[in-house]
């Protein structure tokens, strides 16, 4: 059986050359880099060349604009906190984007148990930030404005200048999350005029274990892990380098081979979304067209009257791998809060499925993914009582309404006795 | 499925890669279709009841592995049972029968219960004698 | 050039086995745990496998109390912030030791500028934590006492089941750190009646980026990194798989090993004690001595009349890497607060160095140690003004005083103008 | 010292393992010794003074690796020096000659000017005439 990854925002396997320069930092150059020591002072320089090369990776001024973190979670969580913290004075109001990342969300929530409030600024129907929403969200108590630069379900890019240019003219910080576009799109993180990027290597092939803040050198951030002066005191423990090391050369790699990667996926992506279109009736691509809007390693679907752990789970069972925004996968019950965002009917956010690209996939896999996938819509809309419904002209298609029947929702509302949503 | 890693257990997995009476009863006696509000899942389950017991049963599942692989159970345990019986299934014999289900997906088996109560009722409705009870011995 | 690594509470080669079992994590079984898919499954089976193995390390009931985090002071951090703000309806009053690693300590600083208060319970000279003032220092409002099992700087074992017994009796959770005790002393979580335990596998030649929180199912706890549900809610972030598979099998060596390892580098701290104190004249150690009171891999010692820098700079030059904690190794000038809460005298403290023994150090080794730390001394010695002016009278020793003289720290501050603590 | 890591740089590391000057000064012009309330450091500084120039210089020090490179090198760079000249020395011109010193460590440094200052006063003390500027220019 063919076996094709296609959950690459999941994980990515780490290159061969970022495990061979991690491995001598596991058993031979082992120091802690606090140690004044020969063991320690060796891996310090270590640690400032992997500094250097994400420096180089995103376009900052200098390695000590880098912080290194345990992943993207605790680097958003340090934004975000951090520079509450660290304004409380000024002001406890922030401004997000209604599609962050949970890590960006939970953290704001977080902050308003504390007593910060947050304005949440709307997306359009295909994930874009409003921008006239934006600036008025702000006011004189916001502290701390964050609006990632590629939805990770969806892949709109957002207009990350344009964000930058609300921030630079109200003078707030901005805090730009780039866990879902580094590596994959050219990063520039003076020219977004962001404060704070954050961002994390085993996304682009590096290993799993450490994150990466930048932090612009003159935007207050306090530290939210507390202990050593490690990372100049804004980020306490025992630094993870042999992960750090080999995300240095991941980053070195991406920024070498990104436009190739890109140029690689985006052809996938377009092969893969046409011809998922011409093989399956009733599905609907989420977020903005393949092109300039949208990152192009990122399919996100919606297949009408079939639920997405089913497709899932058979796509697995046919050796492809993917992901799904539906409420049975997540363990909340919830669906994504991005489709929820965007507006999407809930029947279409159950059939959900992302499939990420990733640059040793090849145009072979996206055509079995094509026919596997439209054999597997095949068998669970057999299976599905909302199929035949439709068939029978009870319910109508959200995707393509024949104006016959009543809504999905409608019928799971009349089924269930309360609403589906 | 020698070495392959799977979410279910291999009698989950089974009952969801090769439902048992999967599908739709021609003039079934009672169907009922019932939704989750927590997940959204549906779930529908046909009838087929001749001399007070459950002759055949068949369903249709808009909902995860777990619910599908439920409902698949459920219609199996149920045939055979006369309708009294089947009034007092439980869940608990689907999660029980299928080997056990990830707590956060025991609601699955919920559904299917709820699915066939209400095909119950449905044909108890339709059907009012059939709950008479001539036979009934006092408590 | 011998080299002698004493540093091994900063850090420890990782055992070769446990690289083994990591390697396959990073190219091939790469995917998330929280992926559906074959590749996130294999991993989830990985990960239950590592957190039996930490349980068993620790005799945690079920591998469902152990929680993998970044660091052991992320777990620290967890431990103190995650309890506090569970019980904050509760009480906001915490209880520690004095001698608690920076990032107890930090967490708690950080908790108070949050309208917590907290008492810190003294040490005696000995470093071992007064019973009768924890007793007291509980109130109504006590949600947490932390009580570390072993202190890093100066080894002394905590009288931890009298701990945990005032703290049953009281009804009040107890976090006890076990940073510098997993791996080289029996831990019993149950035995010890504690609520939450850390620490972390690179203390115990597992590798850098994962820590370890135990958490008695009954305790209440919440996350601090927030975002997604890894960890069952109470740790965001994609798992470090590869470190924590390799923390597995340090975990499952260590506890296999604990006993010979154990005895081994206890025999060594002997040998190592009483050379430097046959071969050093005016040295003294910090903390109990050798035995049932002192971990059998710490020494910890002061040498009258030179200061740490110089020493562990000459060490490590004559290849034998150590620790200090003289104010001036570390980046905020201040030395090390267990020394200050012990009540060493700043003279002594000024003068400290940490030798950390492993299960690779030799007999070799300690006498080369003690032979050329002889001769480091008397250099440094040769240097000092101190020493000369101990000479002359002018001063007097603080470890064998002859009644010559004033003290060095009067000393220090008539040369200076200000006390010199 | 080839592939050898070093906390300082190979100035620093040479002054503090092969120090210049160390030692006292057998009927010294000048002593000074002073202390960092920082640290806990302790720098003496001894002077022999001919002519109204700094003849020879000795050093003693209780600190780090840099306090003691520091001191080296103030007194390698104060000999020859007229009393004036080193009045006016800085700790800048050590960082300089040292090639730089970690911003955490730059109180050493502080500390050496500190010393040299002290024994110049220490000998001033002890010959007022020295300072006396007879030759002196109006500003
Ligand atoms: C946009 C975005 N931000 C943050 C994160 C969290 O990063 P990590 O998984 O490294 O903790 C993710 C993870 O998928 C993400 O997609
Ligand atoms: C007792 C103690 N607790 C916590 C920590 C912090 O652990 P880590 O260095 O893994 O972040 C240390 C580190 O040395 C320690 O010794």
């Amino acid at each position: 059986m063919r076996t094709v990854y296609l959950d690459h925002q999941s994980a990515t396997p780490l290159l061969p050359e970022a495990f061979e320069a991690m491995r001598p930092y596991f058993t031979e150059y082992y120091g802690n880099a606090s140690s004044l020591h020969q063991h320690g002072l060796r891996v310090r320089e270590a640690l400032k060349k992997a500094r250097q090369q994400q420096a180089a990776l995103v376009g900052a001024e200098s390695d000590e604009e880098i912080f290194f973190t345990s992943d993207g979670t605790e680097s958003a969580n340090l934004a975000v906190k951090g520079v509450a913290y660290a304004n409380e004075r000024k002001g406890k109001h922030l401004v997000v984007s209604a599609t962050e990342h949970p890590s960006v969300m939970n953290s704001v929530e977080f902050l308003e148990k504390q007593g910060w409030t947050c304005t949440r600024v709307p997306v359009n129907a295909e994930g874009f930030i409003q921008l006239d929403a934006l600036r008025k969200a702000i006011t004189p108590q916001t502290v701390l404005v964050a609006v990632h630069h590629v939805n990770h379900d969806i892949g709109s890019i957002q207009p990350i200048h344009d964000v930058g240019a609300v921030c630079a003219a109200a003078g707030i910080p901005l805090y730009v999350d780039c866990e879902a576009s580094a590596g994959w799109l050219p990063i520039d993180v003076r020219a977004m005029g962001a404060s704070l990027v954050s961002f994390s290597p085993h996304r682009f092939y590096g290993p799993k274990g450490v994150g990466v803040l930048y932090r612009h050198r003159r935007a207050r951030l306090v530290s939210i892990l507390h202990g050593g002066v490690q990372e100049g005191g804004r980020r306490a423990g025992t630094e993870n380098i042999p992960a750090i090391v080999g995300a240095g050369v991941a980053a070195e790699v991406a920024a070498r081979e990104l436009s190739s990667r890109s140029a690689h996926v985006a052809r996938l992506q377009t092969r893969l979304w046409d011809g998922l279109l011409a093989k399956v009736p009733f599905i609907k691509l989420n977020g903005p067209l393949p092109g300039p809007g949208r990152a192009p390693n990122n399919i996100n679907i919606s297949t009408e009257f079939i639920e997405g752990e089913g497709q899932l789970l058979l796509c697995d069972l046919h050796g492809i791998a993917v992901a799904s925004g539906s409420s049975c996968v997540s363990k909340s019950l919830k669906i994504s809060h991005v489709l929820a965002a965007i507006g999407l009917d809930h029947a279409l956010a159950q059939g959900n499925l992302i499939l990420t690209l990733g640059k040793d996939n090849t145009e072979a896999d996206v055509d079995y993914v094509v026919e596997t996938f439209a054999k597997i819509v095949g068998k669970l809309r057999g299976m599905s009582p909302m199929w035949d419904e439709f068939e029978r002209g009870v319910i109508d298609s959200v995707i393509a309404p024949r104006g016959v029947g009543r809504s999905f929702s409608e019928h799971a509302a009349a089924v269930s006795g309360k609403p589906a949503h | 499925m020698s070495d392959t890693y799977t979410l279910y257990n291999s009698t989950v997995m089974d009952h969801f890669m090769n439902p048992r009476n999967m599908g739709d009863l021609k003039d079934a006696d009672g169907v009922g279709e019932v939704g989750a509000a927590a997940c959204g899942d549906i779930m529908k389950i046909s009838l087929k009841i001749r001399e007070g017991r459950i002759e055949d049963a068949r369903f249709k599942t808009f909902g995860c592995g777990s619910a599908i692989a439920s409902s698949s159970m459920a219609t199996e345990l149920i045939k055979g049972r006369t309708i009294e019986e089947a009034m007092s299934f439980s869940n608990q014999e689907v999660v029980n029968a299928l080997g056990g289900l990830p707590p956060v997906k025991i609601h699955c088996s919920v559904l299917a219960e709820e699915a066939l109560k209400a095909a119950l009722e449905d044909y108890v409705k339709r059907h009012p004698e059939a709950v008479a009870k001539p036979e009934s011995v006092p408590a």
